[in-house]
């Protein structure tokens, strides 16, 4: 087997964050060599900024990326040449989290509120489109910019709202450390559900590794499966993976698995299947709410690399 | 005109360098050796600069001023006067110098939510992250300036009759100037850099929020745009700066007039 | 004015021996007095301890018959310490802005400048200018604080002879109009015996010797070629390098 | 044990306060007068240590480190060479120190994506902050010091036939040294920030990027354990170059043999 | 050994008169030879021209028919300048090091130790010395070159008239046993009067002026007080002070 070994093929993919929940099924893929039964001796990295995945995606300097679906149509209005290859959450994450105590019943209620936000434009047209599809005007909602720190600024009540945060992280950590806090799934005014998270490539390194993306895809819908099939031991293969070095919050995490294992399905559809449909639905947003200046061809965003 | 025609001749290799490295960067960024969404273009940048110089100068440039200047003045004054309280009283600087060596060894970027908590999103906050970063060397050197003046100028002012407070005013400050000038000049670029980063922590004007959002919206030539505003404002304060100090510190320099040989002055 | 020092007694912290022991001077008004003795024999230490920079562990130290304080007389001190931040004029009104009372006007100390040959370099800073002018500047700094006796340390320790030379006749010249008391230090034993009416000779672990150098004034400066004053110095050296009291 | 007595004697105002500060701060955070998310309770902090001492000093520890060590060793090398060469050549100073004046201007963060690009996320991308931001005290610091050589000097050892290279070790090297120690000195505690804030731009372990983590997750605990190692590290790293440079500049401190009138050393 | 320089001139870059111009010296083996002039008449120059770290604009100096180059002199500078880094022995054997090919050992530098009274201080460093002992572990330094011909730059001017005194007879004592030739600077007529066999007076504008001391040899310290000596003296200050020519 040593000799199967050195004939793997590397390949990098790095993810979208910090390892949590969501990464999941890659840790299961490694640790159980379904990549490695695909011939492929997967690398994965973290970024430093969100960002950092497409970027580098696009460069060539990781073969396969993690990030966002919105994020991805900006990039290519700026003549970033990144291609989406699968979906790997397929709803929203994001939403306006409040804080129960304020009264806030819907969004129109954040008039007269202050809302943080992560320096971002996505996150701006977010509460525009889903205050005014509430009846409510997006003039009379204040925005900061809170940088990197949503939590604190909610939790120390500088703000009153904050958009950009998941449902699978800041809602169940705020909910532990006792803060009342819920949230408005932006489906619900007005903001067309989105790929969340998506797996990227760029459009060399898709042109030249084809064949290699599907052998990833294989591996990890296998482990997708595995990790569907029996989420605990899926989990359990994370945190002792990051217990090396880093010491996770098993309670924190299960949560956010759980959360998420429902939204990273379709019964319908396969692991990972994009429809052009939702590609045209979030591209027409974000060009309507003036986040992208120029159009996107939607088709040409994406390809599923899923057999 | 005659000091910016020396001070061209003085620079004209550094501007000669410049040039040359930006009409590189040019080069090598049009043949797509480096994807311009990591490095832009030059050209991109000052078009960049030019289409947007309304907001840019009056809205973000002003406000990381505005952010600056409130930062750097508290950092002089407290700094200043942290250096005396510690050298008129051995118990505070032995109490509080360890505090403030290891004011900076703590990421400030680690701090942001304690910032958060305390200032909120209001100028203070920015304000504060600028005061941490330009405090060191303002404290340092004006307490080393303050401590270098030789004890033959205090008896001879105390042989006088000098009072403290004399003394303190006609020796220890001015001895103390040049040393707290070189510390006011370094803790100004800290200061620039302090209030671009305290903007990052969470602003909604500003130049680091410029680049922040820039950065955000995957728009290299808005980043970039910002960081060249800032080197240049910097570099524009550094000289000003520097400028100031000749002029106060103007018995340093001045050359003999005693001229027993006929010392022919260069230009 | 007279000042009398009586069993004046100082010892450094930290040091064993005291460097200042027993000593007695009576000093009258109008009177040349010098000191002289070794290096680290404590001269400088007794020029600190009569301006009251240093204060004595035993006897004292009085002023007409006041015990002296801080301000009291002008100092000149061995090097300089011109401030060099300040310009001529800015060093020598010094003594003026600390004690406020001066009557002085600028008009008065600009003769003070012209008569020091300082003319025109009222504006000049210390750096730019020679050692001679330098000491001139110190002790017209001195002179300023309208004090009836100056305390002069070493005032030419640091010029070459010949600056020396004019410097000392130029002193010579302004004591005699200001009728000002002066106390200087020198361990030039020419120059001592040039300038004094009495000379003080400062030996460690010996009591004081006063010698009387009994030449007429006004003197020429080629007095110093005279064999009643190579005498003089030559006595005052054998006293000096004597070993044995 | 006679030094650790006097360096605790010396700084024993200090240790009080911050005990103090500590308890007090226990106090506050147990009162629930400031939330233990965004400043926990002291012994929390100690508790997290305990708990994660294996891998937070064996391997985040270590790796911050190993990154300090090369980044501040190549600054101090390639900032000791620039020197030189300015020193050397009027031209490299014309033409290389504006350019190292705007490297301290530029936030370091705003030029992540450049240094991922160049280095990946590699040990070489925190080396390269590393060393970004200990360069300049350093290369200032030895310019200065090389710079400051009495005229005199270099005529004596010209006189006695020396030629260039001689005068510069003889000369120019060991008058540098006062000046430069105090450069490495600053310099190194930038390099410990610089290697903190290049885990924050991308890293799978070291102090940084265990802060970074933890305040991700909402874990103050965590974020203040590896502040307070990174402190503690800084420190001691200030302490031990202070050391090294008494010992070096030994001549410095020395007090005068003669002692015609008998004093007595103090303890 | 000797050294001849003819018709010297030299301008500082930036000066429009020459500092020195059209001078002429010869200095015979094992000669004290002593150069006198005020501040700024350019003594230090013209050393600095004689060790080769200036080189002059017209003339030559010949140093055994062969033109002087740096390192050919012993040069003792006018400050001390011992490097404050360096204990007394590192500074002593600077030369040594830089020269390579001297076969001075330690025990010979340690003999001259000795001799100078430093025995002991070999260890110590130049900031814990007294002048007068800086100035010998400057003055070891130039003998320890080797060279014949050694350069003084008025090495007792910062010390007070009882080391000096002390100084100079140790000086003459090492000169008679060591037959090297010295070239002397001072402004102190006594004491050129006092060690030198000749004495030059450099004076700005004027051609130089030559005078043979011709006291016999060796002298004792009390010399200066002799009549003959004196009067020396006050015909170099004369000369010296006399504006025309
Ligand atoms: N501030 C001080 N603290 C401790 N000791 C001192 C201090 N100043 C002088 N001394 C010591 O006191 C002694 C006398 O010093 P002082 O300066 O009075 O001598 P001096 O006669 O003026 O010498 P010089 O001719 O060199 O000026 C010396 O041994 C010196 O080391
Ligand atoms: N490096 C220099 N550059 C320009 N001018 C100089 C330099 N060194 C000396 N001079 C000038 O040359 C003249 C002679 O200087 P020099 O040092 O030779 O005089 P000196 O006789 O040694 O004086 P002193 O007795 O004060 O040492 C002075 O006017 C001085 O200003
Ligand atoms: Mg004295
Ligand atoms: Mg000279």
């Amino acid at each position: 087997s040593k000799d199967n070994e050195t004939k793997l093929e590397k390949m990098s993919i790095m993810l979208d964050w910090y390892p949590n929940a969501v990464h999941s099924a890659i840790y299961v893929a490694q640790e159980k060599g379904y990549f490695a039964e695909e011939g492929l001796d997967v690398n994965i990295e973290m970024p430093a900024d969100t960002n950092d995945p497409l970027k580098l995606a696009a460069t060539g300097k990781v073969d396969l990326a993690i990030s966002y679906q919105t994020q991805l149509l900006l990039s290519r209005s700026e003549g970033i040449p990144v291609v989406s290859v699968a979906a790997l959450v397929r709803h929203s994450l994001d939403g306006i989290m409040y804080k129960k105590e304020l009264g806030i019943q819907s969004p129109k209620d954040l008039e007269g509120k202050n809302v943080g936000y992560p320096s971002a434009s996505v996150s701006e047209a977010v509460v525009k489109t889903m205050v005014n599809a509430d009846g409510g005007k997006e003039k009379n909602v204040k925005l900061t910019d809170v940088g990197w720190d949503l939590m604190p600024a909610l939790a120390t009540n500088n703000v009153d709202a904050i958009v950009g945060a998941y449902i699978n992280h800041e809602l169940v950590l705020l909910n532990k450390e006792g803060y009342n806090v819920d949230i408005f799934p932006l489906t619900e005014f007005g903001v067309p559900d989105n790929y969340e998270l998506i797996l990227v490539t760029g459009e060399e390194t898709l042109k030249k590794k084809e064949s290699s993306i599907k052998k990833f895809w294989r591996a990890l819908s296998k482990a997708q499966a595995d990790v569907k099939q029996d989420p605990a031991s899926g989990l359990k293969v994370l945190l002792d993976h990051e217990n090396g070095n880093f010491p996770l919050d098993k309670k924190v995490e299960q949560e956010s698995l759980d959360i998420l294992l429902p939204l990273m399905e379709d019964k319908s559809l396969p692991f990972g299947y994009q429809e052009e449909k939702v590609w045209q639905d979030v591209a027409d947003w974000l060009f309507e709410t003036n986040v992208m200046k120029e159009k996107v061809d939607p088709a040409q965003a994406f390809i599923n690399i899923l057999e | 005109m005659k000091n910016l025609k020396q001070w061209l001749k003085h620079y004209r290799l550094f501007i000669g360098l410049l040039l040359l490295m930006l009409v590189m960067l040019q080069l090598v960024v049009q043949s797509n050796l480096v994807p311009a969404f990591i490095i832009p273009a030059p050209s991109k940048v000052i078009e960049h600069i030019l289409e947007n110089w309304r907001i840019l100068l009056f809205d973000h440039l002003w406000a990381t001023m505005l952010e600056f200047t409130i930062g750097f003045t508290l950092a002089a004054i407290a700094g200043i006067a942290l250096a005396v309280g510690m050298f008129f009283s051995k118990t505070i600087e032995k109490m509080i110098y360890p505090f403030v060596l290891m004011s900076q060894m703590i990421p400030i970027i680690a701090l942001s939510p304690i910032f958060v908590l305390w200032f909120g999103y209001s100028l203070w906050s920015k304000v504060a992250v600028t005061i941490l970063m330009s405090f060191f060397p303002i404290v340092v050197s004006s307490f080393d300036g303050l401590r270098a003046c030789d004890k033959g100028y205090i008896e001879l002012l105390r042989s006088m009759g000098a009072n403290n407070k004399q003394i303190f005013m006609k020796l220890h400050i001015p001895m103390a100037l040049p040393s707290l000038f070189s510390g006011l000049k370094i803790g100004m670029v800290y200061a620039l850099v302090g209030a671009t980063i305290g903007e990052w922590l969470g602003a909604s004007e500003g130049l680091g929020f410029y680049s922040r959002r820039m950065s955000g919206d995957l728009n290299a030539d808005g980043v970039f745009a910002a960081i060249v505003l800032l080197t240049i404002i910097g570099l524009i304060l550094f000289g000003v700066a520097t400028m100031i100090e000749r002029k106060v510190l103007s018995w340093k320099n001045g050359s003999s007039i005693i001229n027993q040989s006929g010392v022919e002055e260069n230009e | 004015m007279t000042l009398i020092i009586k069993n004046l007694s100082y010892t450094y912290p930290n040091h064993k021996k005291p460097t200042i022991s027993e000593v007695h001077v009576t000093v009258k008004k109008g009177e040349f007095i010098s000191l002289i003795g070794k290096s680290g024999s404590g001269k400088s230490t007794l020029l600190k301890l009569i301006t009251g920079i240093l204060y004595q562990d035993a006897g004292d130290i009085k002023l007409n018959d006041r015990s002296i304080t801080l301000g009291d007389v002008g100092y000149m001190p061995q090097q300089d310490l011109l401030l060099p931040w300040r310009t001529v004029l800015e060093n020598i009104m010094l003594p003026v802005e600390i004690q406020k009372n001066s009557h002085l006007t600028r008009e008065e100390v600009r003769k003070w400048l012209e008569r020091a040959g300082l003319a025109g370099y009222e504006q000049a800073y210390p750096n730019q200018l020679s050692g001679g002018m330098r000491q001139r500047v110190s002790f017209l700094r001195a002179m300023i604080t309208g004090k009836d006796l100056l305390l002069l340390d070493e005032p030419f320790g640091a010029l070459d002879s010949f600056t020396k030379k004019e410097m000392q006749t130029w002193l010579l010249s302004i004591w005699r109009d200001s009728k000002k008391t002066i106390f200087f230090i020198t361990h030039d034993l020419e120059e001592a015996c040039y300038l004094s009416d009495r000379i003080l000779l400062l030996k460690p672990d010996h009591p004081m010797e006063e010698i009387v150098v009994g030449l007429p004034r006004p003197r020429p400066s080629d007095i110093v070629y005279t064999s009643k004053l190579v005498e003089l110095r030559h006595k005052l050296e054998k006293k000096m390098t004597d070993e044995k009291p």
